[in-house]
């Protein structure tokens, strides 16, 4: 069902891929688009929106309930998607992938839901200071209607959480531990194995924001032993509006729905309701089946070209960006963790990066700008917000060329 | 000694061809054999019977006679009816062993194995689940 | 923005339409497919799946905080889209006008957040006996949560609502009254102005799902005067995964947001967080950019050929089945209400739901069979579920014979 | 007297058509005309005076002279200083009725107009609203 790759280990033709992504080839400004805001949504390959005009000239109805023909195929593909991100995550089970808008939703759904059964008053709740506001403020409006505390795991200077710190705040008292991936903001990839070892310890549960590592470093839930992990389609390939859960099926069973209506029900009366099994327990609504069914083929691109290989020409541009920025006189790297993915933030000591986004646009790159979500991040800095390049697959060298000269240009400018 | 699984699976194929592949009337066809199934004793139909992911209600159970398993069945539905009528008369007086093992190329040949894919809408895999469960069941019976 | 009718009243070409939909243009075990299966979900027309293309080839980007021109030009795509359903549903502003994954998501929005702010131990919630699920269910929730009680309006033989019993449920004590503007079972339009008038003396509130009237009956929300309306885009030409919410400001403004994360905030630190304006406070997360973009064309579409007349042939279709399903034989029909959208439920004495619905498939023709998500309903008519033909613009009365001449033909096989 | 609104905008388009359409260029002569802009009194720069829907940071007031509006602004971006620049050339020493019915072409002309569409990105279309509103405020005053 899913395509993977056969030799594991090879080097990508970029040129040959950049095809298969239409929207790359344009000018913008007069000039060729280089799109480095792949850490806010990646373009999308010809196969994904193939998928979408397959399904809506194709076999468009809706699904479960449906016996007729194109219901039953609308079925088994939506459903084939379900399969795809289970061997894509390494589920145990394919009913423990639950379909949600993204991860924003998917976390609400666990702190609203795992938070209603499970968090009580004097309960501790740990975020990390990394944390995309998706991953902050649900767990702030749980702790407030609980009576629950928020603990805040600091950020050394280069960018690393400070993991001496986080097992001195963990105790009893912790019930949940919420962390990224990787970093939005400055691409930090967290030490999960030890976070997840730590929480176990006392009893926590776990829940991985992985909108940034899914394009980029390959997933195991099972052996990462994470309790839930949450994803975007369209920061890996895929469709905007379409996300998953991942959760161990033992706490999804003892969680209450999140969202209600058709599908997650078992049986419906006004003398009482009974609700269905997971994953359809939380799967509430007509789903936004098109984009379930295109998703399994980001899927299968990333599959088909090999995370290894993706990651290692993301790695090579990475260290060629960084390269070119330690050139510009007067620029601050901000995020120079060891373990990254391909996102590099920076500053320009007086220029106002709003300045820097609205110049490199002009010169068609496309980066950018601002506190990216992550404000108590930017805040323990001390810094209003950065420039932020992020590299995907299709992202090549003379990109990178362009944007370090237009760098260039306005340091000249400016100073 | 009965048909194999095999035999069996081709008799209904060959019987079927001659309805060329018209999904009416093969509907018609598969209803007639519902019609013709073995009642089921109205105590068999509890709810512990019942086969789970069905949208009809099927009723199935299953018993060792010289160590060969046997089905009744019912379902509220016609259509349902007939498929698991078919199913029972592979099934029916086979081996454990063949019917777990057993191989189902039938309902790809018939036009039906359109309702194999769909767990939840009906529940033709989940009566061939459930039959090779049964079989499970009765062989570790045999064996204990 | 959005291309409206020139002429009102007009006679539609249908097989002009239907070369719109290249869906229709198949085979289904080798008959043409008539899709009846409209109430569950509408296909959808060329220019929707093209803007969806256009999208995806030409300026996919991340939206509102990004600054560099893809970001830009998705912002302005994805916001005019709010203009073009301000404008359809007629509200007063476009900041009132929030968008969700569909009905679903944008009931459980309000019975979360309204619930949250003004449900209150001992106060009464009344849903009407002909509400989906997802009218349902996040009130049964609701009101548990708050100790609050649920109030039924039943529903009469022909499937009408009963006003005189719900003008004697309300009182008080309602906070909320819940109904469909169109029942998707049976059909019936319910007099919602009767229902606002009456609520909004006791100074209740009126959510209205208005799933099944959007492709069908002409919306203003302004005159109806409901507090809140929620719609499926996937209902009325459009993708699947979007939809919306009307509100009114001043209820909206009260209510607390629902979902949090990215977007939905002002200022975020660990010391408190401030959230943004409506439409915002409710859109935490990226939001279904892509689908959202390609909505304002199923608007245009509808707008394009005149709700009037849409509704006109369809109504004519309405009429013919009704004619055709009289000449069956033990043929029921259930739902029979003066005023009516396109939907026609049935069932035939002896004859399982599910096997008309296997039997009509085999000829191409696709139905829902059923309880439609309306299990009480189907339980106060004392049965399990019905066979269930919609109409859309694009079918026809050949389709309808089809239909017509397979039940014929089943109730001669099996009596 | 001042020129015109349109004469100004005029002004503006033959100036930035030398750059002959090249956005690198057009955001650096934007930036140093903003270097040029009359600086605002610190004490000015009040939250209240920050004008609403801006990613970057502008500070704006209006007053009267001889019932004519003059404009002071800042910002803490550089280009968004450039455009605001542009705005107080066109507008400081135009009547009320003149600002407030005034239709802005040049935007779109120099390649800003992008900049309009999108409120909540950036400033611009806000910054012309209100400067819209302070004339609107203005005029009453002098009615009065
Ligand atoms: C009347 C009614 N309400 C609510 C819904 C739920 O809509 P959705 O599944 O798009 O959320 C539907 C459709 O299934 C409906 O017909
Ligand atoms: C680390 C991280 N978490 C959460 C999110 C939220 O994802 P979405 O907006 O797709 O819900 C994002 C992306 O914006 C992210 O980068």
């Amino acid at each position: 069902m899913a395509e993977v790759s056969q030799e594991s280990k090879k080097v990508l033709d970029i040129q040959e891929i950049r095809k298969e992504f239409p929207v790359l080839d344009q000018e913008v400004n007069g000039k060729p688009l280089a799109y480095f805001d792949n850490a806010a949504t990646t373009q999308k390959p010809l196969q994904v929106i193939q998928a979408l005009e397959d399904y809506y000239k194709g076999y468009n109805a809706n699904i479960h309930r449906g016996i007729h023909t194109l219901a039953e195929r609308a079925t088994k593909a939506f459903e084939e998607t379900r399969v795809v991100l289970h061997q894509f995550l390494n589920s145990k089970e394919k009913e423990e992938i639950i379909f949600t808008k993204g991860t924003t939703d998917s976390i609400n759904l666990v702190a609203s839901s795992f938070g209603r059964r499970f968090i009580n008053e004097g309960d501790e709740i740990i975020v990390s200071g990394l944390e995309h506001h998706s991953n902050i403020v649900p767990w702030q409006i749980l702790a407030e209607d609980k009576k629950a505390t928020i603990k805040v795991i600091p950020v050394l200077d280069n960018g690393e959480l400070d993991y001496e710190a986080f097992e001195k705040l963990i105790s009893k008292r912790t019930k949940m531990v919420a962390v990224n991936h990787a970093s939005n903001s400055l691409g930090t990839i967290n030490d999960l194995p030890r976070i997840i070892k730590a929480a176990h310890q006392v009893g926590a549960k776990v829940l991985v924001d992985g909108a940034q590592a899914t394009a980029h470093i390959a997933l195991d839930v099972q052996s990462l032993d994470c309790d839930f992990y949450a994803i975007s389609a369209h920061k890996f390939y895929g469709p905007t509006g379409a996300g998953a859960l991942y959760g161990k099926r033992e706490l999804l069973e003892e969680m209450p729905p999140y969202q209600s209506g058709g599908e997650m029900i078992k049986d419906v009366s006004f003398s009482g309701t009974t609700f269905n099994d997971i994953p359809y327990k939380f799967e509430a609504g007509t789903p936004n089946i098109a984009d379930i069914v295109a998703l399994k083929e980001a899927v299968n691109f990333v599959n088909r070209l090999g995370k290894e290989n993706i990651a290692s020409h993301e790695m090579n541009l990475l260290k060629y960006a960084v390269e070119g920025l330690s050139t510009i006189k007067d620029l601050k790297l901000v995020g120079t963790a060891a373990e990254k993915v391909s996102v590099q933030s920076f500053i320009i000591d007086g220029v106002h990066h709003f300045d820097i986004g609205q110049m490199l646009d002009a010169r068609g790159v496309a980066v950018r700008t601002g506190h990216h979500c992550t404000q108590p991040l930017m805040e323990s800095f001390g810094i209003e917000g950065t420039v932020r390049a992020s590299f995907a697959v299709y992202n090549t060298v003379s990109e990178i060329d362009s944007m370090i000269e237009g760098l260039g240009r306005i340091v000249k400018f400016m100073k | 000694m009965a048909d194999s699984v095999k035999d069996i699976q081709d008799q209904i194929i060959e019987e079927f061809s001659i309805l060329d592949g018209d999904m009416e009337m093969t509907n018609f066809y598969i209803m007639e054999l519902g019609q013709k199934l073995d009642p089921m004793d109205e105590e068999k139909k509890t709810d512990d019977n019942i086969v789970k992911g069905c949208q009809s209600k099927v009723w199935l159970t299953a018993w060792l006679e010289e160590n060969k398993v046997f089905f009744s069945a019912d379902s509220n539905t016609a259509i349902t009816k007939g498929l698991v009528s078919l199913l029972t008369r592979i099934f029916s007086g086979q081996t454990p062993d063949d019917i777990i093992n057993a191989d189902l190329y039938f309902p790809q040949e018939i036009g039906m194995d359109r309702f194999i894919g769909t767990q939840r809408s009906n529940g033709f895999g989940a009566m061939i689940k459930q039959m090779k469960l049964y079989a499970l069941a009765l062989k570790s019976k045999i064996e204990a």
